[in-house]
């Protein structure tokens, strides 16, 4: 039983990594980014070549910055022109990115599936409640708590921090009191980016590198944002440990209805509070 | 030198024109009201000076130097803290962080959360409170010192009247003529009579998105002042 | 003469792009060599390819299209459903299907249809191919991880039964739906129930990730691991040393050893510098079953095709093959092996080898 | 319990968290009065008027319209009985055109006719642009002449002078003493305007930290020392 | 907050014609339909534009919901698979007459989508989106895992009853005359959707679109106008289900997967989701474009993708919203 809950917080804490990319980009542009796991898939694959020769940490950083790069692109080209729009004339955009995404790393890395290895320094298990578990995994949690309570920490104590939750609110007045929230933006796509590019990489040795690897994923990332109250953090946190657990406990006693739960508990939470956990806004 | 001036704006909402040759130039230390009948382009005013309505011909100068790129920050950057029609509170932060808002274009001088929340002492009893909770003359409070936290040079306030309660009204009259004594500019946009005449000096009037009328208040008499507004 | 025009409908860019990518490069090969040799019975082959996305009703659109816009012989899908889709509308649109992919018994059998062949192992004939292997097998208790979807759980039940029959226990069935990221329950529970090998009906992605997470939880080492369309070319090539002496079902190997198939081999390896692959195989032994139909109907029509085409003997990579004319089954041997090192590379190796006559389904369509 | 009572509140309580905004109001307004409510603000004047009309539940509390009590009604079930309001911060409909969005609202009551309400709020010229398109002091009129749609027998106006320049919060006095005078229309006023207040109010009900401080005609208040202190101000 | 600064003002949508004008648009629509076959000979071309019509239906009630609700839906696809499931399962079976099993297989998604739309009203946005997306997924993993019903994920291949409405139903697999069947379905459809925005309960809807809140304090109730705009969006999404279903004489799972939902979705927003025929000249474009791109094999996705970004930052308003603004610029010029 340890065991599992163990496995759930390792795919709670994948869910929670691209997520909250899902939320940054979301608080401040409003953009509801479908290409959102095109990235990740993207960031994985980026990282791939490298990890695949033995550079797995360095895979890892390039993965990171070259996502970063690619968001602040997308956000000065794109999502800044589109500010004034509706959010379902931004789905348009984001879907067209995704489609041409995956064309792009079609023709660059092929269609055949590829895998990653797990690096070196993180191989092999260790016991934990009589039975042997991946240390690999473990990474996992560590890296998406790291990102976790920095984030918060950004968000609560920084000016910027600050700057990023009244724009995500309301960027209109936000800019009024002398902040240019183009410039903020372009940070926080940025990073909402590049965490896709990082769990891209980290997601790569439990997952197969596929063009369409990161629709997979996009549904349950999407469901925590939702669940945890859209633009919350801290909801998303909680939202993408509780989808975690339900993924394995559902899979292993109600295995008939185990893809289904995440879709039941959404609706239930949602009657039952519209706009989420902690969340103020649709 | 003057902080701030409109030299024959023409401004566009979409296709339709709304200031129609705006000109006018408000000085450090000088206390100026906006007049102007329910929808003639106050706030437009306002908005054209915060990049958000397209200025088709003339210009608006900051400091004499003419501003050819208006954005939503360049007012508040350039030392005009505006106080918005609507009070703009921002809903999901709580008191405190509003007011932390206001000074992030980091200017020194004598406002600070500490004199802010003297000024207002409710600010002070519901610092942790979040935007939304607060009553309407709380928000318009808020807003005011929220703009005072910018510590600006010239402060533009929207209609802050509104909502509040005459006691308040009273000590926002004494506090805009004290920010004025001590050299900020103050452009009132006003439709309370009273206030505008404890306040201002100077006033212009619009009309049909121009400057119909202007000059010093204190050689018209309230009556003529009424009927120049309801042009 | 008039030229052979063939439509392929498979999957471009959907679940299973990797196969249709396959099944793309034995086409080209397969044409580019026939018209190299100076076409077919003096016919120059054609062909144009659409995506279906592995979407059983784009299938029908696309394959609708392709038949109006002259390509009447059709091949390339590779899910179940896209061929079971179109397979009824065969005789509507006077074209032709040949399946090189599609696994269910069903379209050849309850659901056969006129104008339908398959040159495919179906997965009757998978099931078949088991018992003797399971037999051998010192393993008692025995678990089975098969995709939720059609496909997996006709072949979980097929191999519960061979368990049952060979005298062993079943002490876990589990049923992942398609497209699962994380394995780590259903590894959990296939330690917990103490099995002692495991048996995998996942393809593709599901058959990658599956292999690459038990490898790191330590259930490969521990336990035997076997499968249905686990072990491809495509996925050991993938998986590298995670994919190391699990057992499983091929359907066609390069490593085959008889001259059609060497100088095959040969060729293909020259072409494209690596050695077919099993799906790349089973879809050139479509083109030489059309091939050889079209040469000995002396016409490009399909109603004169789809009369050769049953009840014939066939030359191929796999030896004398017979497309049988009850149910247009081609009749094929089937073949156990495991994943072992072959010239510094991993492959799949052939270990025991089933007759065609002992995988023969038995004859269950009705149409005729 | 008088029956020319036209809405009453009775020991009007609310919470938002630990905070009470409401202590146990009394509030009872005869038919065809205008009663003014004032007070500092925070003092529980919007709330006192979301509870009467049904935006939030009182916890505990009362509200009866005519002597029923419509306690557990919902707003729009208040206003079929005739109980309409308008909103401190601009509640309208952004996309809808003024004309089309009071000929909606004429759909619940009675069919009332809508061209009399823009005229004498001065919508007429603005009927076909939508309403996200029209100044502010403009959107608060809208907001008034959607409550004042189908002649309703109680208003509960919150600040409905707000924003509006003075000849037309003078223009509005008149059009609620007509209402009052002529319709019998009942009137619970808050405003801060005092001039508006002091020129039409019967009587003045005075809210000072979700509890009634005074009670009583226009004079009365303006005398009354704790209320100059606390509101009034050099107002009084 | 000001509304007037915050967000960039609502779309203008054009005046709604009066009744008389859509009747006779409607009208000279039909007549066209109806030459069709004779004005065009390629059977391929018929097929598609059927299919396209298809399309059109699906998309039209996907941009009805936000034209007049407001609402986004990712599920809109479950109450076509729902028409084109009851029809096929029921036909299939033979356990009602078709003309019964027709009736049945509009109904039902309906009158779901009115129980649901109750419900989901309240709920706005994103969240809103992935309800209906969770709904529409319920429903396909119904279908996908019931073998007994419809062969789970494989489909299920069915043949027409002989006779429907005393016609040879063999008639409506050949795309001349269902080409003729789906365009009057569209063309109708569209009129009575004119005819309702023009409506009472079609304005009260809009009302409640824009501001929920004061809806009620106008002194509407405020659950069931949506609700009808849910029930008949849905009927539309049936439509389309059941003309596909009979014209295929095949049912698959994917009927319902959110992902049609989504191309429905772009189809109405590429058209001008605040214009009723918007939806509809979105996706017959974009069944087009899809079918063209197809030519180059697996580079399809970026020629599709390559098309969408360039439409959406040509014309956010969309197709149909693009060529309102020129019209009116035209006008407006003396
Ligand atoms: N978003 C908008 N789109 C189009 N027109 C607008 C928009 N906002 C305002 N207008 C128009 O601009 C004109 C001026 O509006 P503005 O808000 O500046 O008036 P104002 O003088 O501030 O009035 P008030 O005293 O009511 O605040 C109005 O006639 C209004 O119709
Ligand atoms: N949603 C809420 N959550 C918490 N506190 C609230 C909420 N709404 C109102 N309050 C508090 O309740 C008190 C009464 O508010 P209310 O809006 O009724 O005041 P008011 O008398 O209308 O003031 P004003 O004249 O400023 O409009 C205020 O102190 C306010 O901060
Ligand atoms: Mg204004
Ligand atoms: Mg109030």
């Amino acid at each position: 039983m340890a065991i599992q809950l163990l496995n759930g917080v390792v795919y709670g804490g994948l869910l929670y990594l691209l997520a909250v990319g899902l939320v940054l980009i979301f608080g401040l542009r409003e953009v509801v980014n479908f290409a959102h796991g095109a990235l990740f898939m993207l960031g994985s694959y980026v990282g791939y070549t490298l990890a695949a020769s033995g550079q797995w940490w360095l895979g890892l950083l390039v993965s990171v910055v070259f996502m970063a790069a690619v968001g602040c692109v997308l956000d000065a080209l794109v999502f800044r022109s589109l500010r004034k729009h509706d959010h379902i004339v931004t789905v348009l955009i984001t879907f067209g990115l995704l489609l041409i995404l995956e064309t792009v790393v079609t023709v660059t890395w092929g269609k055949a599936y590829l895998s990653y290895p797990v690096p070196k320094l993180l191989a092999g298990t260790v016991e934990i409640a009589g039975s042997p578990f991946p240390i690999y995994r473990l990474f996992i949690i560590a890296v998406s708590l790291l990102v976790a309570a920095g984030l918060a920490a950004w968000l609560r104590f920084t000016r910027m921090g600050l700057y990023v939750r009244a724009a995500s609110t309301n960027a209109h007045v936000t800019s009024i009191q002398g902040i240019d929230v183009d410039r903020l933006s372009l940070v926080v796509v940025g990073l909402g980016t590049a965490l896709a590019g990082l769990s891209g990489v980290v997601a790569g040795p439990l997952l197969t590198l596929s063009p369409t690897m990161g629709n997979y994923i996009l549904i349950d990332s999407f469901i925590v944002v939702v669940i945890g109250g859209l633009g919350s953090f801290g909801g998303a946190f909680i939202a993408a440990l509780l989808i975690g657990q339900i993924h394995n406990l559902g899979a292993i006693y109600l295995p008939w209805a185990a893809t289904m739960l995440p879709f039941l508990l959404m609706i239930g939470i949602l009657i039952w509070r519209p706009t989420g956990f902690a969340g103020s806004r649709t | 030198m003057s902080l701030l001036s409109f030299h024959d704006v023409h401004a566009l909402y979409g296709q339709a024109r709304i200031l129609n040759g705006v000109s006018f130039d408000i000085g450090a230390g000088e206390r100026v009201a906006l007049v102007g009948r329910n929808g003639v382009g106050k706030t437009t005013v306002v908005n054209t000076l915060c990049g958000v309505t397209r200025i088709e011909r003339g210009h608006v100068a900051i400091r004499g130097k003419a501003m050819r790129d208006l954005q939503r920050y360049t007012a508040a950057q350039n030392g005009i803290s505006v106080v918005l029609q609507g009070r703009g509170i921002i809903t999901n932060l709580t008191v405190e962080e509003n007011l932390l808002l206001g000074a992030a274009t980091g200017r020194r001088g004598p406002w600070s959360l500490a004199s802010v929340k003297q000024l207002f002492p409710i600010l002070e009893e519901r610092k942790a409170s979040l935007g939304l909770a607060l009553s309407g003359g709380q928000q318009q409070m808020l807003a005011i010192g929220r703009a005072l936290m910018a510590n600006p040079d010239l402060l533009i306030l929207d209609e802050p009247s509104e909502g509040l309660a005459p006691v308040i009204v009273d000590e926002l009259a004494e506090l805009l003529v004290r920010l004025g004594n001590d050299g900020m500019g103050i452009l009132l946009i006003e439709q309370s009579v009273g206030l505008i005449r404890r306040v201002a000096e100077r006033f212009y009037v619009l009309s049909k998105g121009a400057v119909a009328a202007s000059g010093p208040l204190a050689d018209i008499g309230a009556e003529e002042f009424q009927q120049h507004i309801a042009i | 003469a008039d030229p052979l025009k063939i439509g392929v409908a498979t999957d471009l860019s959907g679940t299973y792009a990797s196969l249709g990518d396959e099944v793309m490069r034995a086409t080209r090969f397969a044409i580019d060599e026939a018209n190299a040799a100076g076409g077919v019975d003096g016919r120059k082959v054609e062909f144009k390819s659409y995506d279906t996305e592995a979407k059983p009703d784009l299938a029908r659109r696309q394959v609708e299209k392709l038949v109006m816009e002259g390509y009447p012989v059709v091949t390339g899908m590779i899910a179940s459903g896209e061929g079971l889709a179109i397979a009824p509308l065969m005789e509507r649109w006077g074209s032709i299907y040949i399946s090189v992919v599609n696994k269910a018994d069903e379209l050849t059998g309850a659901n056969c249809a006129k104008r339908v062949f398959r040159v495919n192992t179906q997965s009757a004939m998978d099931a078949a191919t088991v018992k003797p292997w399971l037999k051998e097998r010192k393993e008692k208790k025995w678990a089975v991880v098969a995709i939720d979807i059609a496909w997996g759980r006709g072949s979980a039940t097929l191999f519960s039964e061979a368990v049952k029959s060979t005298g062993k226990e079943m002490v876990a069935e589990l049923f992942p739906p398609a497209n699962t990221n994380d394995f780590a329950p259903y590894i959990e529970q296939i330690k917990k129930a103490g099995a002692e090998g495991v048996w995998v009906v996942l393809a593709g992605r599901d058959a990658i990730n599956f292999a690459q997470q038990s490898k790191q939880f330590g259930l490969t080492d521990a336990i035997t691991v076997a499968g249905v369309s686990f072990t491809t070319d495509g996925t050991v090539k993938t998986l590298g040393d995670a994919a190391k002496g699990v057992f499983g079902i091929i359907n066609y190997s390069s490593t085959l050893d008889t001259p059609e198939n060497n100088s095959f081999v040969k060729a293909w390896t020259e072409k494209y510098k690596v050695p077919p692959t099993n799906f790349e195989g089973e879809a050139y032994l479509g083109y030489q079953v059309l091939f050889q139909a079209v040469k000995d109907a002396k016409s490009v029509k399909t109603d004169d095709i789809a009369k050769a085409l049953p009840g014939k003997t066939y030359d191929t990579i796999m030896g004398k093959l017979v497309m049988r004319a009850e149910d247009r089954q081609l009749l094929k041997p089937n073949y156990f092996g495991v994943v072992e090192m072959v010239n510094g590379e991993l492959r799949p190796v052939v270990k025991t080898t089933v007759s065609a006559a002992d995988v023969a389904p038995a004859v269950a369509c009705k149409v005729n | 319990m008088s029956a020319s009572i036209a809405i009453q509140g009775l020991g009007v309580e609310r919470r938002y968290g630990g905070f009470r905004a409401l202590k146990g109001v009394d509030i009872a307004v005869k038919r065809g009065e205008i009663r003014g409510l004032i007070g500092p603000n925070g003092a529980g004047k919007s709330t006192l008027i979301d509870v009467l009309s049904g935006r939030v539940r009182g916890q505990p509390g009362k509200v009866l319209l005519d002597g029923k009590d419509i306690s557990a009604l919902k707003p729009q079930e208040r206003r079929r009985l005739g109980l309409a309001r308008s909103f401190q911060r601009t509640n309208i409909f952004p996309a809808l055109s003024v004309e089309q969005q009071l000929r909606i609202a004429s759909w619940a009551v009675t069919d009332a006719g809508i061209e009399e309400v823009m005229a004498e709020l001065n919508l007429t010229a603005l009927a076909r642009t939508p309403a996200a398109e029209i100044s502010y002091g403009d959107q608060r009129r809208l907001d008034l002449a959607l409550a004042l749609v189908g002649r309703p027998s109680v208003l509960l106006l919150d600040e409905p002078a707000a924003g509006l320049t003075v000849e037309e919060s003078h223009g509005l006095a008149t059009i609620l003493r007509d209402l009052a005078n002529r319709w019998n229309v009942t009137v619970l006023l808050v405003e801060h305007d005092m001039q508006v207040v002091f020129s039409i109010c019967d009587g003045i009900t005075v809210l000072h930290l979700g509890q009634t401080l005074a009670e009583g005609g226009v004079a009365e208040i303006r005398a009354d020392k704790r209320v100059v202190t606390a509101y009034l101000g050099t107002e009084a | 907050m000001t509304s007037v600064v915050d967000k960039a003002a609502p779309a203008k949508r054009p005046a709604m014609p009066g009744t008389a004008r859509i009747l006779g648009f409607a009208a000279l629509a039909l007549a066209l339909g109806v030459a069709m076959p004779w004005l065009v000979s390629s059977k391929l071309t018929l097929s598609l534009t059927t299919q396209a019509i298809v399309d059109a239906l699906l998309a039209t009630s996907v941009g009805f919901l936000v034209l007049q609700n407001g609402r986004v839906s990712f599920g809109q696809a479950a109450f076509f698979g729902l028409g084109g499931y009851a029809f096929g399962v029921l036909v299939a079976r033979q356990l009602v007459a078709p003309e019964l099993a027709l009736l049945l297989a509009l109904a039902l998604p309906t009158l779901v989508a009115f129980l649901l739309g109750l419900v989901f009203a309240r709920i706005a946005g994103v969240a809103h989106a992935m309800l209906t997306l969770a709904v529409g997924q319920a429903f396909y993993e119904i279908a996908f895992r019931w073998r007994e019903l419809a062969k789970g994920d494989d489909g299920m291949s069915f043949d027409l009853p002989p006779r429907i409405f005393g016609f040879a139903s063999s008639s409506l697999q050949d795309p001349a005359v269902m080409v003729v069947v789906a365009w009057s379905a569209l063309v109708l459809a569209l009129a009575g959707l004119a005819l309702f925005v023009n409506s009472r309960i079609g304005q009260i809807a809009a009302a409640v679109r824009d501001n929920e809140e004061r809806a009620r304090f106008i002194g509407h109730d405020t659950a069931i106008p949506p609700a009808v705009v849910y029930a008949i969006a849905a009927f539309l999404a049936a439509l389309a289900g059941v003309l596909q279903a009979t014209y295929n004489g095949y049912i698959a799972p994917q009927m319902f997967h959110w992902s049609l939902s989504g191309t429905a979705l772009i189809m109405a927003v590429v058209g001008g989701a605040q214009f009723i025929v918007g939806p509809a000249i979105g996706a017959v474009c974009f069944f087009f474009l899809k079918d063209f791109a197809g030519r180059f094999a697996e580079f399809w996705p970026a020629i599709v993708g390559t098309v969408l970004v360039a439409v959406t930052l040509l014309m956010p308003q969309g197709m149909v919203g693009l060529a309102f603004r020129l019209w009116a610029a035209r006008r407006s010029k003396p």
